[in-house]
């Protein structure tokens, strides 16, 4: 079994192949270059599913190898080390064994959605865009299974550029290449943190590596112990610090408050694109991240508690504008964010198997919605709309039960996956909230946040499958083939049960051993015991409490939960289950047009990059222009003016001549006369 | 005699190249460029030097012959290749082939000429790089304005000549200015120095330092003449305030001159800073560490600003030089080595990506005939291959990993966070990154409004794809820059063989 | 001999101021000839003085060199000035300022 | 040894030379009056220039001047010292010869449809005569002798063109100054005469003690002297005459002035001033160092050149006040002469003389080229000729750039090297730093209207048609190998190096 690994750089080489291909031959290629993404992902698909087997079955139980040397030298860290080496490699624990399937799962059957949703159009480019998908695909699995920081920040980088161009695949338009610049900038301004962090991390530490002896999570740890100081702080400020820059980052990317504006933008991308990079997996780099290096964010209660924070409240920001959105990707974008926050939430009260654990049924999930609402715009002739469907319940069967299932787990509603993870991040961050009143208040918001996904997800389902038709083209949509179907119908049954995975209530009621998945993420099977679930909740300072018995406080949450679920969908049955449902917007009143436009968060973002540095350019611009170029000009026109006057001494006339010649004369004879002293 | 070799192939090529018919000239100075290209990659595999040229180091190529006897000095043709000086040579020749095909399109006027002074230039830029005895390094570094400044001049746009006089005058009062400071060192450092070859000079400072002259301290002169010897430089860099002739003189240069301006000649500047203030001079580096940092973060914020403001393609690239030579400034200053050397490797580097933008803005200038953001939309529509390595090089300005912009920047930014010789390094460091975001704003700005959108074009040319010979040279650079950012130690771990013996004077390793 | 050597300078230096203020103030061709003659003279009366009191005879050899360089000045100087009257018509030495500045 | 047995007025050979040829050209013309035989009378002057060269290049390979300890046959005095052959005397001697035969090859078309075709010829002779006197003059008698052989023929030569007012003008201008400062100079001889009783040069200087009671006769004295050199370099405030008749004067007249007859105006100060009045001796008796003088001078005149040629439209006046300003350089040779390496600061301005010599002429003959083609004397009048005559155009290129100093030409190290010393001896006389100032400053703003020129003749276009220009056989010959000169310069810098600050050295003793 160990000999697998050493098969693991293939899992990213496949597609970077492709992408070669795609580009190079793509427009001379059946399919303009689909066959040889769609191959390369199945071949990834399958040897990182060799590699869980390898994980779970060899006795080492892990891969930890480094491939080669980026750029070694010496510099002196602030601890001790004095040689610092930038490598590649390749670390394959439970974690990143899991994430590469859920990846290569997702970018599998992405491509083969594409098949029918991007060829069919008569789509130009479409070589540029299966070498987009074979780039990212790339980018996304070296950044799960990269052995350390920087190169994880590099491929991090590289996802970014693939969702740069994937979202401005349609460049023609004006909207798509705007939307794909923004995503750029904002992730940007985001990794910006992060690039500071790592070269923090590496200045302090002398190393980046995630696992091992000489990882700076282990390093940190001992700067704590022994107490000194870092670049002027106390170790454990220091660590909070750099944790926090690298958080940078991941707010970016995982579209946390106040970097979220992007991602509903970037819905300017094909279906397909959001399924796989802003819903399924580029996104979860960021949760990925935090949870790669939890061990990191163990060590600093204050940086876990922010995260947390932070999560809770983008899951119930996100969740009410989700509420209001008539476009049915746009609902999709913010319960995305929303639900990226729940994780968040998850890993910050140190629920490091909730966050997972949901990132896992998230990626199914919303990937299946995603593609739902592909199909759907399919049925409906580029329609996104949601006023413009209803009634395609019959008329498209497979689609319709699928999304449900998607709906459902979204929502929350037992027995569906992301009832499960949703309720054990709601109960990790209640037991911890209970001594935590800023984890409490953070809780409080996820919980909050449950009514609402209830809502506008059944909003949405409703107002797209349901009632009468109100449309033609809804009257009778455009057909969708296998292409299709069998995507949706691998991740509805994945979305359906993949909760199965770690069913911790049933566990914790029954003391029936099926939390798999703890177990999975804890070592039991195999990995690096620095990673594992239990050394990190030993590291987190977190103390927990309880409402009565951890069994009532239990149940209390996911009966809450679920309530507030099921209320948020009847809610949304009520008003929108109807033969021909209206808005009713005016309700709200006038938050309806603060939610609907977004809390103004684009407003003051755009007015930061063109309200306020534009024009402060173009001071510059003018200042430079004006004084400092106009000092250069000055001085040569200055002196030209110069030259013009010494010349007029030259008058012409002899006799002046003769005059100028015997005054200089004597002027000299004066001063040499008197400085000699010759007159005495 | 290699590098004598490699002077005298271009030498004699431009002089065939000025004689020869206009109708050849493009061909035939390609053919003869790709002899230096060649011996510079011979030099390259060849390279069996160590240590710093400056410092004791074992040379690579050395020759020397004496010349002039200038009162009790000695001036002597003295050149050698170290692992700061040879990148920076190979650089030169590739980068001037490539110039010489990319000006096969926009040329086509006095051709012979034109590539006559193109090898001229390179054979000079050679000079700079090998020459290690001050006076020959000088004549070098001098003779380069000539043909510059009538590549601008003759084939510039239509402010070539305010641009080329800019430059020709600007840049040489710096240089007089330097001049004189140098002098008045070596003077001052008496007995200890009986020629001008910049080793002796190095040791003769680093040992003894200058003594009293004109009735002022030693350590005043020393003092003053870093401050002058690095104003010098700074206008040839250039960094913020001395910045001003670039715009301008890019802006008129014809692409290949643009593509050797921004890629090369702005080189010269930071390579003659580590060669002379930051190798010569230690202490005063250290003592003037803090203003010098702020210079640098003002260069790469200022100066990306500035592009964020304007309109004119090239204008832009010209600007967000500036802002990338600040960041070459922090790392120098930095005194540690990645800081060093990643600010050699970023000269290469961004000798490389700015050459490769410039030809790129000179495709798309040479089928539409504008630079004008303002002018041209979608441009993707009609020439998506050169879009498309425009779009690559863009990233590759903005740092994307896995380009050699990358690995440069992100080696400054380890080198200065951590420098234990820069005060506040934390807080200067990070202030510079900062230019990571800005610099992604005004490309991607411009890029939006240029080559995105629906195809539109205020001026009435029909726009087609670009030939082979426009399109080929920009593939062969994107390559070595993709090449170095996957593995930057093919030069990497020469620089910083080169640089350590430079940290261990004073400097931390 | 008994006249002080002084008297001798003093002469020639008026005749020199003599010939000098003759330069800046005649504007005729030929009289600024003759002032030169007079300065040249003034100098002439120098060198012989002190020929005379130095008691050795380089002076008065030089003097008769310099009266034979002042001859042929004065022929170059008169062809000029007939081709200065041919061309300009006058022999107003401020007369000519084609070139200036 | 073959000059040993040779009788010692031969050492005069050069002088003997020129006047010979003189003669012959007389002879020329009284057996066939008004011969038009310009290849005949042409040619035999520069034979007979070229045989003068060749006689004192071989003084100077056999070691004439050469001191006896080096193995060299010492000076030879003549006449009881009123004439002395040394290294300086051969060094002036060659610049005069050469700078003679490039004149005379350029006459043979510039003066192709004059009248008095053999007057001209052997007028230059007699004035290269009156040079090569100069050069080797050791007395105030033949100092002033050959200062008029040299000056009277000149002002024939610039007034020949008898029906051409501006040449007419200039001859007027210059022969009234002349008059004036010849006076004076010889009023300053008088006085020298009286307070030490001597005109021999080594005498006067055994002599200064005892003039102790006329400090201020023989102050006065040396300053008239200076006058007298001031008006034969065209150095302010006895330059007035220069610009017209620089600019009046037949261009290779012009030429010949502004170089050979310059180069030996500075050869009679240089001699007088070193020989004549040691800087100490001279103090103790007019209470004080002369130097100061002479700085003054250097810095007024160089500045007034270069400001009052930066803006010219008439090239040929630009010509002539950058010739100013070159003499400003020069003069530094004697401004630094008290101060420690004051020879090396009087070697490096003998050195900028030399190179002067044929970059100068060069530039000269170019307007002399420009004037027989018609093509008019103002900038706007140059535009575009490369178009048309590329080969002397770039020889312009390379005069302008010589003059301006940017290396690789010969300027570049004349100019340098006198930068450099002017810095040393800042050393010891803190007033030479100001001269550096100021050189750094003219020398940057000449960079200014030397391009300008560069610029009209390559970069701009011509306005309105020019047809075919001629391409005259003489005066391209010499164009050409005056450029040749220049860039060979380079190189082969070092023997002029060395002559120059060997004869230096020997002449201050």
């Amino acid at each position: 079994m160990e000999g697998l690994f050493d098969y693991a750089p293939a899992i990213a080489l496949f597609p970077l192949a492709a992408f070669v291909i795609a580009l190079a031959f793509g427009p001379k290629l059946p399919k303009k270059g689909a066959i040889p993404g769609i191959v390369a992902t199945g071949g990834s698909l399958l040897l990182s599913l060799a590699m869980l087997a390898a994980v779970a079955g060899g006795e080492e139980g892990y891969y930890h190898e480094t491939l080669f040397t980026w750029a070694a030298g010496d510099a002196a860290g602030e601890i001790g080390t004095d040689a610092i080496e930038f490598t590649f490699g390749i670390l394959i624990d439970p974690l990143a064994a899991l994430m590469l399937v859920i990846v290569s799962l997702v970018a599998f059957l992405v491509h083969v959605f594409s098949l029918e949703y991007m060829n069919a159009e008569g789509e130009t480019g479409l070589p540029r865009y299966y070498a987009g998908l074979g780039l990212f695909t790339f980018s996304m699995l070296a950044f799960v299974y990269a052995d350390n920081l920087l190169m994880a920040f590099m491929f991090f980088e590289l996802v970014g550029l693939c969702s740069f161009l994937l979202i401005g695949f349609w460049f023609r338009t004006r909207s798509a290449p705007s939307a794909a610049k923004k995503a750029f900038l904002v992730t940007r301004f985001g990794d910006y943190f992060f690039l500071i962090g790592v070269v923090a991390i590496a200045a302090t530490f002398g190393t980046v590596q995630f696992a091992g002896e000489d990882s700076f999570v282990a390093a940190a740890a001992a700067a704590i112990d022994d107490g000194g100081q870092l670049f002027g702080f106390d170790a454990e400020t220091w660590v909070t610090i750099t944790g926090l820059l690298v958080l940078g980052g991941v707010i970016g990317k995982s579209a946390q408050f106040p970097l979220h504006t992007w991602l509903p933008d970037a819905m300017e991308g094909p279906t397909t694109v959001s399924a796989l990079i802003h819903a399924a997996t580029m996104v979860a780099a960021g949760v990925y991240l935090v949870a790669r290096m939890f061990g990191y964010y163990a060590l600093s209660p204050t940086a876990l508690a922010i995260i947390a924070f932070v999560g809770g409240f983008t899951a119930l920001f996100a969740a009410t504008m989700g509420v209001v959105k008539d476009d049915i990707k746009q609902v999709l974008a913010y319960s995305t964010i929303s639900q990226y926050g729940y994780m968040m939430l998850g890993l910050g009260v140190g629920g490091y198997v909730a966050g997972v654990f949901h990132l896992m049924n998230h990626a199914f999930f919303k990937a299946l919605l995603f593609l739902g609402s592909g199909a759907v715009i399919v049925l409906m002739h580029h329609e996104q709309d949601m006023w413009k469907m209803g009634g395609l319940k019959d008329k498209a069967p497979v689609t319709y039960y699928t999304f449900l299932a998607g709906a459902l787990a979204l929502a929350g509603i037992v027995p569906f996956s992301g009832f499960w993870s949703k309720d054990e991040i709601l109960y990790d961050a209640l037991i911890v909230g209970l001594e935590q009143p800023l984890i409490m208040a953070a809780y409080a918001m996820g919980l909050i946040a449950v009514f609402f996904t209830g809502f506008y997800t059944f909003r949405m389902v409703f107002l797209t499958f349901h009632g009468e038709p109100r449309t033609e083209t809804a009257e009778d949509p455009h057909s969708v083939g296998w292409a299709i179907k069998a995507p949706l119908l691998v991740l509805g049954v994945l979305a359906t049960v993949a909760g199965l995975a770690n069913l911790a209530p049933v566990a914790k009621l029954t003391g029936a051993e099926i939390s798999f998945l703890e177990y999975w993420l804890d070592g039991e099977y195999g990995g690096l015991e620095a990673l594992t679930y239990h050394s990190y909740h030993e590291t987190v300072p977190f103390e927990e409490g309880a409402i009565g018995s951890e069994t009532t406080t239990m149940l209390l949450g996911a009966g809450l939960s679920l309530g507030l679920a099921l209320a948020g969908a009847f809610t949304a049955h009520a008003l929108y289950n109807v033969p021909s449902p209206t808005r009713h917007t005016e309700k709200l009143g006038g938050a309806y047009d603060v939610l609907r436009s977004n809390y103004y968060q684009d407003e003051y973002q755009v007015w930061l990059a063109e309200g306020l540095t534009l024009p402060v350019a173009r001071a510059a611009d003018r200042f430079d222009q004006t004084v400092i170029d106009g000092a250069v000009d000055g001085v040569s026109s200055v002196s030209l003016f110069g030259g013009d006057r010494v010349k007029r001494i030259q008058s012409g006339i002899v006799t002046n001549y003769a005059a100028l010649l015997v005054a200089g004369f004597i002027a000299l004879l004066i001063v040499l006369g008197f400085l000699g002293g010759w007159f005495l | 005699m290699m590098i004598e070799a490699l002077l005298a192939v271009t030498l004699v090529g431009a002089l065939v190249t000025f004689v020869a018919p206009n109708r050849i000239a493009g061909k035939l100075a390609f053919a003869i460029s790709l002899l230096p290209a060649g011996l510079g990659l011979w030099l390259f595999s060849a390279f069996d030097g160590s240590g710093n040229a400056l410092l004791e180091g074992e040379l690579a190529f050395e020759s020397r012959v004496e010349w002039i006897q200038i009162g009790e000095y000695t001036v002597s043709w003295f050149v050698g290749l170290d692992g700061i000086s040879l990148p920076l040579v190979v650089l030169t020749t590739i980068l001037c082939t490539l110039a010489i095909v990319s000006s096969w399109t926009p040329i086509d006027d006095r051709e012979s000429q034109f590539y006559g002074l193109v090898l001229f230039i390179e054979a000079n830029l050679i000079g700079v790089f090998a020459a290690l005895d001050f006076f020959v390094w000088f004549i070098f570094w001098e003779a380069v304005l000539i043909p510059m400044y009538l590549l601008i001049g003759i084939w510039g746009g239509p402010r070539r000549k305010y641009a080329a006089i800019k430059f020709f005058v600007y840049t040489n009062v710096a240089s007089l200015l330097m001049f004189g400071a140098f002098i008045v060192l070596v003077f001052s450092l008496g007995d200890a120095v009986t020629s001008f070859a910049l080793p002796e000079i190095a040791t003769a400072m680093l040992e003894g330092g200058p003594e009293a002259f004109m009735g002022v301290a030693g350590s005043t002169i020393a003092a003053a003449v870093f401050v002058a010897m690095f104003v010098g430089f700074a206008v040839k860099v250039p960094v913020v305030p001395f910045h001003t002739w670039l715009p301008d003189a890019h802006v008129e240069a014809p692409t290949p001159a643009s593509v050797l301006l921004a890629g090369v000649l702005l080189k010269m500047g930071t390579y003659a800073l580590l060669r002379f203030n930051f190798t010569m001079f230690p202490e005063q580096a250290e003592a003037f560490a803090v203003p010098i940092a702020a210079i640098a973060v003002i260069s790469v914020i200022y100066g990306a600003m500035l592009a964020l403001a304007q309109t004119d393609l090239k204008r832009i690239v010209a600007y967000s030089s500036v802002s990338s030579m600040g960041y070459v400034i922090l790392g120098l200053i930095a005194y540690t080595q990645f800081g060093v050397g990643g600010a050699t490797f970023q000269m290469v580097s961004h000798g490389l990506i700015s050459g490769l933008m410039f030809m790129a803005v000179g495709v798309i200038y040479n089928a539409t005939h504008t630079r004008m953001v303002t002018d041209m939309s979608g441009m993707a529509d009609r020439m998506p291959v050169a879009v498309g390595i425009l779009v690559a090089g863009a990233f590759g300005y903005m740092g994307l990993p896995l380009m050699s912009g990358f690995f440069g920047e992100y080696a400054i930014f380890f080198g200065s966070f951590g420098s234990g010789r820069l005060p506040y390094s934390q807080v200067f460091t990070p202030l510079a990154m900062f230019g990571i975001v800005i610099v992604a704003g005004y490309l991607l700005f411009a890029l939006q409004r240029t080559v995105f959108g629906p195809y539109h074009l205020e001026t009435d040319y029909d726009v087609g794809r670009a030939p082979l010979h426009d399109v080929a040279p920009m593939f062969v650079l994107l390559a070595i820059i993709i090449a170095l950012g996957v593995a930057p130690e093919l030069i990497f771990e020469m620089i910083t063989d080169a640089v350590d013996p430079i940290l261990e004077n004073g400097g931390e390793l | 001999m008994d006249v002080p050597i002084e008297y001798f300078v003093l002469l020639s230096m008026a005749l020199f101021s003599i010939g000098l203020f003759g330069i800046l103030t005649r504007r005729n061709a030929l009289l600024f000839l003759m002032s030169v003659e007079i300065m040249v003279n003034a100098a002439n009366v120098n060198l012989i003085a002190f020929a005379f009191y130095h008691g050795n005879l380089t002076g008065q050899v030089f003097a008769l060199f310099a009266m034979a360089l002042a001859a042929a000045e004065v022929a170059i100087g008169l062809g000029i000035v007939l081709v200065l009257y041919r061309n300009f018509r006058d022999v107003d030495v401020t007369v000519p300022t084609t070139m200036r500045w | 040894m073959a000059v040993l047995e040779l009788p010692q007025w031969t050492a005069l050979a050069p002088a003997l030379v020129f006047v010979a040829t003189a003669l012959a050209l007389f002879v020329i013309d009284s057996i066939n009056p008004h011969t038009r035989n310009r290849s005949l009378l042409a040619g035999t002057t520069a034979v007979g220039a070229l045989a003068a060269l060749g006689v004192t290049v071989w003084f100077m390979l056999a070691g004439v001047g050469t001191p006896t300890a080096e193995g060299g046959l010492g000076v030879v005095e003549l006449f009881g010292g009123q004439f002395v052959v040394d290294q300086m005397t051969l060094f002036f001697t060659t610049v005069v010869s050469i700078v003679t035969a490039l004149v005379a090859v350029a006459s043979y078309d510039y003066m192709a449809d004059h009248t008095y075709q053999s007057e001209y010829y052997s007028l230059i002779m007699l004035a290269a005569t009156g040079m090569a006197a100069m050069a080797a003059a050791n007395s105030l008698v033949t100092v002033f002798i050959a200062l008029e052989l040299a000056s009277l023929p000149s002002y024939a030569l610039v007034a020949i063109l008898k029906d051409n007012r501006g040449s007419v003008e200039a001859g007027l201008k210059y022969f009234l100054i002349g008059a004036l400062s010849s006076a004076i100079f010889l009023y300053g001889i008088s006085l020298v005469y009286g307070a030490t009783g001597h005109l021999q040069l080594e005498a006067i200087a055994d002599n200064l003690d005892g003039a102790d009671a006329y400090g201020g006769l023989l102050g006065l004295g040396i300053l008239m002297l200076i006058g007298g050199f001031a008006y034969k370099t065209a150095s302010v405030p006895f330059h007035f005459w220069a610009p017209e008749a620089y600019e009046g004067a037949p261009a290779p007249i012009s030429a010949f002035l502004s170089s050979a007859s310059k180069a030996a105006g500075f050869v009679i100060a240089f001699r007088v001033f070193t020989t004549a009045f040691p800087v100490e001796a001279t103090t103790a008796v007019i209470g004080i160092d002369w130097t100061t003088a002479f700085v003054v001078l250097a810095i007024v005149t160089m500045t007034l050149g270069n400001f009052a040629a930066a803006t010219q439209d008439n090239v040929k006046r630009m010509l002539a006040y950058s010739s100013i300003g070159h003499a400003g350089y020069a003069l530094i040779g004697l401004a630094g002469l008290s101060a420690d390496g004051g020879e090396l600061v009087m070697g490096a301005a003998m050195m900028h003389l030399f190179v002067y010599g044929f970059m100068n002429t060069g530039a000269f003959l170019f307007v002399a080229l420009a004037e027989y083609w018609g093509v008019g004397r103002t900038f706007e009048d140059y535009n575009g000729l490369a178009r048309q005559a590329p080969v002397a155009c770039a020889a312009l290129g390379i005069f302008m750039f010589s003059l301006a100093g940017i290396p690789p030409l010969g300027g570049f190290w004349s100019k340098y090297i006198l930068f450099t010393e002017t810095i040393g001896a800042a050393g010891t006389n803190g007033a030479m730093l100001v001269v550096a100032a100021a050189l750094v400053v003219n020398s940057a703003l000449s960079l200014y209207y030397y391009s300008r020129l560069v610029k009209a003749v390559w970069i701009e276009d011509p306005i309105g048609e020019r047809d075919a220009l001629a391409q005259p056989i003489g005066l391209y010959a010499a164009i050409v190998v005056a450029a040749v000169l220049t860039v060979v310069a380079l190189p082969a810098f070092g023997p002029i190096a060395d002559a120059a600050q060997q004869a230096a050295a020997v002449a201050i003793g």
